[in-house]
């Protein structure tokens, strides 16, 4: 028989304001097993702590009920609680009469009463409650990140800093992201190249990191401290150990009319390539979809010229498996699709680029060599309109819910780097807000205006029209002035929204980790754990998570790379108790447990039992507790309900089903 | 069913959601003050595959007037696969219910995300009305009706 | 066996837009399908009514539907207007209970009316159920060098979520229907931009205004002639934009790239 | 018969097994009953006949504990029986020596009473291996006569088919008895309306005596201890007659079985009162064909039970 | 709320609150300079109680019924929805009526479709 204490907790006013608390405490001494209940301001707090402790000794207690906020907030708390208590953490329920009960409803008896059901519940599970002791597991001192944009390089960097070895697994043929695409960064106007190319050679240089670009994550199994993640090397065709990166391939490559991903399909480039002169590692990549010798056999031309050896035509995909004991998520983003808004023009002029496109019009090192440009024919624009809030902030299924959050800042300093050099050229900016919270934003933002004389009209473009003249005449409103707008231009530049790379949705599914209804990956608590996903040994870097500029991105990367530091650092970890367990008396040894399994943690074995005297071998389920994850998959399977979860036995969850029906 | 019984009766609703999708959503419906009504009762579980269908049957027997599982979006699964059976064991034993004459109303499965809180409050909100309109369960308390 | 479909003119097709009328039955005949004007056919009221609460407005347009359903066909239209207001009062039928609950009550049909029928325009015919290929296959006069300005108008497009026409910022289906006929398609900006027509008979300046840009634009793309779906636009276009640009019915088009008599 | 019986009598006397699970004939005509035979003495005994319709896999279960092999008696549907107990490991196939034995399909012994016949002393023309339709029936108030063909259990009216699954031999022809669709039944009740539907499994329910024969009977029934007699659910107090078992049984041990139950019909055979029982686990089947493709429970060994698996787009709750 | 606005919104089934004033209706109007009040006040207009001045307003007969604004609104706010309930409203209350039978033959040609007429009879006349 337990000897069980409920304490309800007031939550400040959160839950005394519409649960009566004096109330549920009252009811709860009626309860089977319930020698002491008592409620408190708050029971988090030390002093709602110490009330435990004295409570535990006084009425010698082995169980407690605790009626608060959701065991998702501080169901750890109180297990900690309860061990200095004396008592066994897992003596310990949470009745969720916060979340459940006293935010969301309103009428005091009926969120009362409710309270009171939910207590009862605890109660009755406490009640077949049995102490657990966590098992130990041993932690792979490796992790691996996915994506090699900023936020993967520096979540990379600190922790092989902390020395960690770390794998950075990149889908394209080199790191750099999207940064890399960045002509300068705001609001320093910094270029980005030179802040981001030494921390890219600082990777392929650290001996603790291995990069595998041009590389996919095909599998992942295992849980935290114990992942086995197959990572695919996609063919590159090219020997990366003998190929000195001349570059003479690329050069004498007969196949230069591929589109540059690099350049946003602004400039070809050719079969074999490398996409930019920076790339890391500086080993090019055969297109198979373009080379003349892949799809023909003929050609070979590369081969020739390799002084180097390093071409092989025949190498095929490969799966590398590698053991980790945490996994970084920076997967990053990519710019929405701009088919549900043809009325920008963009899929009918050249001259409606995006913001992406403008970056690599205004770099050196892109199609135009750094000169601003109207794609279609070359002639230096003299009007320039932008346009903000493409496909963000919409609620009609054609765009994106939320902000972008980067647009407003980049395209301010577009608007303020056009105006520094090329004085002569008129720039509008169509915006609806302008939003700019971080270091230095409003500021920067203010320059464009009052310093470079960007003309920032409040409203937004309805339509954009291609003029038989080559023109754009954009059709805005200005809601201040109350008139319409037509600005004649040569070229406009849209602001599309950002959304997550599409490959995060199977990543997510891969890693169970959860993303939310804009394909964003999920953090486990928005405010509290914003860099870990609610997978244990899974943590978020960059825009994978939602909208980032760079100094957010670095510094959650910097974050999350902590996290890893922190889990790495440890040379075991605590096992969840709650585990599967069989019966060996009650096991027919059929199997159906181990087929249901997504762990493999169910083995059998043939084992001497002895059942009421009869001593027979038999044919019995075993869990791995090490392996299980306590999902409750086999128990149900189980026909004779020889299958059982601690913590979520059979009988305690009946138990809380009569509790609630009663 | 006329109007004010319907008002008056407090169906027992037994929720069965798991913990990393659908309590989580339940919470941030909580955080979010999406109200939906007291009639239902969580009952938090690792996975929706932890739900047998015997925890099911006994809360109808002990007089729940509705049961709805709720779980993560199937290949969202935390234990990746868990959803998957859970949809065919209630796929099966929903069938079953509305095969030997119980309203199949009064079972309901939905995949509600942890960022989903408003499809939380909503799907219980609907619930419980679709409950109220079919009143109270007086089939499933003992199948055979022996006296 | 020929194609059979349930077939809306509407008043204007029966008075001053009967060769819109006359050239699609014809062009019909000559490839392969058939309209079966809708018996007792009453007229859709030209607009559609907005208001939630609307029903006596709607009931035309529901009586033509169920009439199609009836005779388990698919439902015709040419008129843009006709098209616009049939087609959203189907979706109201179909997805709006308040309205069909009221519409069916209204009329109390032997089964209700919830939105079963589908609603084509003429130019969805060709597109998805003839093939363009197969009416470019038709063709025995191509218009060749012949530069055709598509205007679409508002009412086939907006709002795409109901009308599903074609993309409602650049679409497609006229251009491929004048591509088919051998002729060449001019795309001006202006084509899916209101003309004005609704405000023809009492804002007749504004309706000069709009309509005018429309020409101008097709002009400057260099367009020799237009054609549209809607009587309306082709009326204002034609009294209203100050241009001598020719506008034409794309059936009337249509009937000439066919080698078909245009007469009554 | 004689012909079976002898090639047991050979096989226990070359040893090849040790003993035979068969059939033993009754007090009457019409109540052969399971039996091991541990000597060619007690073969004797030995009957295969219309009567002999208990499906002996689970049997095996037993006789996997003895010593040595064990012959046992299979008729076509058996087979799949034994093959789902070989899939869930209750038995070891080098433990067995099967014979196959030809069927022309099983006797309803209600189904004969129901002709008004009673009081019956003995039945004739019963045999398995003969060609003859004609039961003659020895009452005391009289003879009467039944086609076989007219006296089959419901089962075997809607049989599987007459193939073994499993076999090291088979002895005697089958006879083809399929008269009527598999799922007729189902779908004539799935047409009810709800109160129907509850008002004929309540009629049927109320019937019941939880005697346990159909458990019993049930070839995947074979847990070593049922949920129902360990306590592993019930919190509350056990066994009266009230309890949580008692009212849910049919449809737990239904929900139990699914995906396992090869649709042998021992349930319903043995049911003594009446009690199509049947019509729930063919329910299941019917349900798991249609949504996750054809299957059956011990056509073969390996295939994965439709409720241990699953595909990414199966079919949501409650909407089909 | 009053009355007038409630009917508004009963009538137009639009919700003024989704509405983030981006502007991008009026930016689509091609009525916009025939307008007094523009389709990017017309929420403020409802949520403002200014029902009354938008029903008397020219906008409601400037309305083209083109659904540019409709097309392009990224809120779903539909600002033609509210401008056209706003002329029921005149319509119901039998004071809207601006087009009489005697009127059209002097605004006719020989050319005008039956469709001008009949449109204009809805959206002028009760």
């Amino acid at each position: 028989m337990q000897r069980i204490g409920v304490f309800v907790c007031h939550c400040g006013s959160n839950i005394a304001a519409t649960v009566d608390v004096k109330r549920v405490a009252l009811a709860m001494l009626s309860e089977n097993g319930v020698v002491f209940a008592d409620d408190y301001q708050y029971m988090c707090s030390e002093s709602g702590q110490l009330k435990i402790a004295q409570a535990v000794k006084e009425h010698n207690l082995t169980g407690l009920v605790i009626c608060s906020c959701s065991p998702r907030m501080h169901e750890a708390t109180f297990r900690k609680a309860a061990e200095k208590a004396g008592i066994n953490p897992y003596m310990v329920e949470i009745a969720n009469i916060r979340e459940q009960c006293s935010w969301i409803h309103k009428d005091i008896e009926q969120a009362t009463q409710k309270a009171i059901i939910l207590a009862r519940a605890a109660v009755a599970k406490v009640n077949l409650n049995s102490p657990l002791i966590a098992g130990k597991s041993p932690v792979k001192k490796r992790a691996l990140v996915i994506g090699g944009g900023i936020a993967g390089i520096q979540t990379a960097l600190d922790i092989a800093d902390a020395g960690f070895e770390v794998d950075i697994v990149e889908k394209t043929p080199s790191i750099g992201g999207k940064m890399s695409q960045l002509d300068k960064t705001f609001p320093t106007l910094d270029c980005s190249a030179c802040i981001l190319t030494p921390k890219m050679v600082d990777c392929a240089a650290h001996e603790k990191i291995t990069i595998f670009t041009y590389s996919e994550v095909e599998n992942v199994s295992g849980f935290v401290g114990n992942f086995t993640v197959d990572i695919k090397k996609k063919a590159r065709y090219v020997d990366s150990a003998k190929c000195t990166g001349c570059g003479l391939c690329q050069e004498k490559c007969p196949s230069k009319k591929a589109l540059s991903e690099f350049n946003c399909g602004l400039s070809n480039r050719s079969a074999i390539y490398t996409p930019f002169a920076q790339a890391v590692p500086n080993v090019p990549v055969i297109d198979p979809l373009q080379c003349i010798k892949l799809k023909t056999g003929k050609c070979g031309l590369c081969e020739k010229v390799c002084a180097a050896n390093a071409i092989d035509y025949t190498q095929k995909d490969e799966i590398i498996t590698r053991e980790y004991g945490a996994i970084v998520v920076a997967t990053g983003f990519d710019v929405i699709n701009l088919d549900n808004y043809d009325e920008y023009a963009y899929s009918q002029s050249k001259d409606v680029i995006t913001s992406l496109e403008l970056e690599r019009i205004m770099n050196a090192a892109g199609p135009t060599k750094g000169h601003l440009e109207r794609m279609s024919d070359g002639k230096a624009p003299k009007n320039i309109v932008f346009v903000q809030c493409v496909g963000s902030r919409c609620a009609d299924n054609k765009g994106k819910s939320y902000c972008s959050k980067i647009c407003c800042m980049y395209t301010a300093k577009h608007a303020m780097l056009i105006r520094d050099k090329y004085p002569d050229v008129n720039v509008s900016v169509f915006y609806i807000d302008v939003r700019t919270p971080g270091k230095n934003f409003d500021e920067f933002y203010r320059r464009a205006v009052e310093e470079y004389g960007v003309n920032y009209i409040k409203g937004q473009v309805g339509k954009v029209t291609p003029e038989p003249d080559g023109s754009l005449t954009v059709h805005g409103v200005d809601l201040i002035d109350g008139r319409q707008v037509k600005i004649s231009a040569d070229m406009v530049v849209l602001a599309a929204a950002i959304e997550p790379n599409a490959s995060v949705r199977q990543l997510a599914t891969q890693l169970t980790a959860s993303i939310d209804t804009n394909n964003f990956l999920t953090e486990a608590h928005p405010k509290l754990r914003p860099v870990e996903s609610p997978t244990a040994g899974v943590f978020l870097s960059g825009v994978c998570q939602g909208p980032k500029d760079i100094p957010e991105t670095v510094s959650q990367a910097g974050a999350a790379a902590a996290k890893v530091i922190g889990l790495l650092a440890k040379n075991e970890l605590t096992t969840n108790p709650c585990t599967a367990h069989s019966d060996e008396l009650l096991c027919n040894g059929c199997s159906a447990c181990a087929n249901v399994c997504p762990y493999g943690a169910i083995s059998y074995q043939d084992k001497e039992v002895n059942d009421h005297g009869i001593r027979e071998t038999r044919r019995i389920a075993m869990v791995n507790t090490a392996l299980c994850q306590g999902c409750g998959a086999c128990t149900v399977t189980c026909p004779s309900g020889a299958m059982d979860l601690n913590g979520f036995s059979n009988k305690q969850i009946i138990a809380e089903v009569d509790a609630i029906c009663r | 069913m006329p109007m004010n019984s319907t008002e008056s009766f407090a169906p027992k609703i037994v929720a069965f959601c798991c913990n990393w999708c659908s309590y989580a959503g339940a919470d941030l419906a909580g955080s979010s003050r999406l109200a939906y009504p007291a009639d239902v009762k969580i009952i938090k579980v690792p996975c929706s595959c932890r739900v047998n269908p015997m925890f099911i049957l006994r809360a109808f027997e002990k007089g729940a007037d509705g049961v709805i599982i709720c779980g993560c979006h199937p290949g969202d699964c935390h234990y990746s696969t868990g959803n998957y059976y859970a949809r065919r064991r209630m796929t099966l034993l929903f069938s079953m219910l509305e095969y030997i004459g119980i309203e199949k109303d009064r079972v309901r499965v939905e995949w509600v995300s942890a960022a989903e809180a408003v499809k939380f409050s909503e799907t219980m909100n609907s619930f419980v009305l679709q409950i109220k309109n079919l009143g109270e369960n007086v089939r499933l308390g003992d199948l055979r009706c022996k006296s | 066996m020929a194609l059979k479909y349930s077939y809306y003119p509407g008043c204007t097709l029966k008075n001053k837009a009967k060769s819109l009328d006359i050239t699609a039955r014809k062009c019909a005949s000559a490839l392969g399908f058939e309209l079966e004007e809708i018996e007792n056919w009453q007229c859709c009221g030209g607009v559609y009514p907005l208001g939630s609460d609307e029903i006596a407005t709607k009931l035309s347009s529901v009586r033509a539907l169920d009439y199609a359903k009836s005779k388990s066909q698919k439902l015709v239209t040419l008129c843009s207007a006709c098209h616009h207001v049939i087609k959203r009062v189907n979706d109201d039928m179909k997805n709006v209970p308040d309205t069909r609950m009221r519409a069916n009550n209204y009329l109390k049909l032997d089964t209700p009316y919830c939105g079963e029928t589908q609603v084509l325009h003429y130019l969805e015919v060709l597109r998805d159920e003839i093939g363009f290929d197969n009416i470019a296959k038709a063709v025995k006069n191509p218009l060749k060098g012949v530069k055709i300005g598509a205007y679409y108008g508002c009412m086939l497009l907006r709002p795409s979520k109901i009308m599903e026409f074609d993309n409602p910022e650049n679409p497609q289906i006229m251009e491929d229907f004048i591509k088919a006929l051998g002729a060449q398609s001019v795309i001006f900006p202006y084509r899916n931009e209101c003309c004005g027509g609704h405000v023809a008979l009492k804002s007749p300046e504004s309706a000069q205004k709009l309509s005018g840009k429309v020409t101008r634009s097709a002009e400057g793309f260099g367009a020799d002639m237009l054609i549209t779906a809607c009587p309306l636009c082709l009326y204002n276009l034609n009294k209203n934009s100050q241009s001598d640009i020719p506008v034409y019915y794309f059936t009337e088009l249509l009937a000439k790239a066919l080698g078909i008599d245009s007469e009554e | 018969m004689q012909e079976l019986k002898n090639r047991i009598k050979q096989l226990m006397e070359e040893n090849v097994a040790q003993r035979a699970l068969g059939w033993k004939k009754g007090e009457f005509g019409y109540d052969a009953q399971a039996a091991f035979f541990e000597s060619t003495d007690e073969l004797d005994d030995f009957v295969y006949n219309g009567f002999c319709g208990a499906n002996l896999s689970k049997y095996m279960i037993e006789a996997c504990k003895k010593e040595g092999r064990t012959i046992i008696c299979l008729k076509p549907c058996d087979t799949y029986s034994f093959n789902q107990l070989l899939k869930e490991h209750r038995i070891q196939r080098e433990k067995a020596y099967i014979i196959g034995v030809g069927c022309k399909g099983t006797l309803d012994i209600s189904k004969i009473k129901a002709n008004g016949i009673e009081g019956i002393v003995d039945i004739e023309g019963a045999d398995m291996f003969s060609s003859e339709n004609l039961l003659k029936i020895k009452t005391v108030y009289g003879d009467h006569e039944l086609a076989y063909s007219d006296a089959l259990l419901e089962r075997c009216n809607c049989c599987k088919g007459k193939e073994h699954m499993i076999f090291d031999e088979i002895i005697g022809e089958s006879a083809d008895t399929v008269s009527a669709d598999r799922f007729e039944q189902i779908e004539k009740i799935e047409q009810l309306t709800s109160i129907e539907k509850f008002e004929f499994f309540r009629n049927e329910l109320s019937k019941c005596i939880r005697c346990n024969a159909c458990r019993n009977a049930c070839p995947a029934c074979n847990c070593r201890k049922c949920v129902f007699d360990s306590d592993k659910f019930d919190s509350a107090q056990k066994a009266n007659s009230d309890s949580f078992e008692e009212k849910m049984f049919h449809i737990i041990r239904a929900f139990h079985v699914a995906g396992r139950c090869t649709d042998c019909g021992e349930c319903s055979r043995v049911c003594p009162q009446n009690i199509p029982l049947h019509l729930f686990n063919r329910k299941f089947i019917k349900d798991i064909n249609m949504l996750y493709g054809d299957f059956s429970a011990g056509s073969n060994c390996e295939e994965n039970c439709p409720l241990t698996s699953y595909s990414f787009d199966d079919a949501e709750p409650g909407k089909i | 709320m009053s009355n007038r606005e409630e009917k508004v919104l009963q009538i137009s089934g639009v919700n003024p609150r989704k509405c983030m004033k981006c502007g991008k209706c009026s930016a689509s109007c091609p009525s916009y300079d025939e307008m007094d009040i523009k389709p990017h006040q017309f929420v403020s207009y409802v949520l403002n109680g200014r029902t009354k001045a938008l029903a008397e307003s020219k906008s409601v007969e400037k309305c083209l019924a083109c659904f540019a604004c409709v097309e392009r609104c990224p809120r779903n706010v539909e600002p033609a929805k509210i401008i056209d309930a706003a002329r029921q409203l005149n319509v119901r209350q039998r004071y809207g009526d601006t087009l009489s039978a005697n009127d059209i033959p002097s605004l006719i040609d020989e050319d005008t479709p039956q469709q001008l007429l009949v449109s204009a009879f809805r959206k002028y006349k009760r």
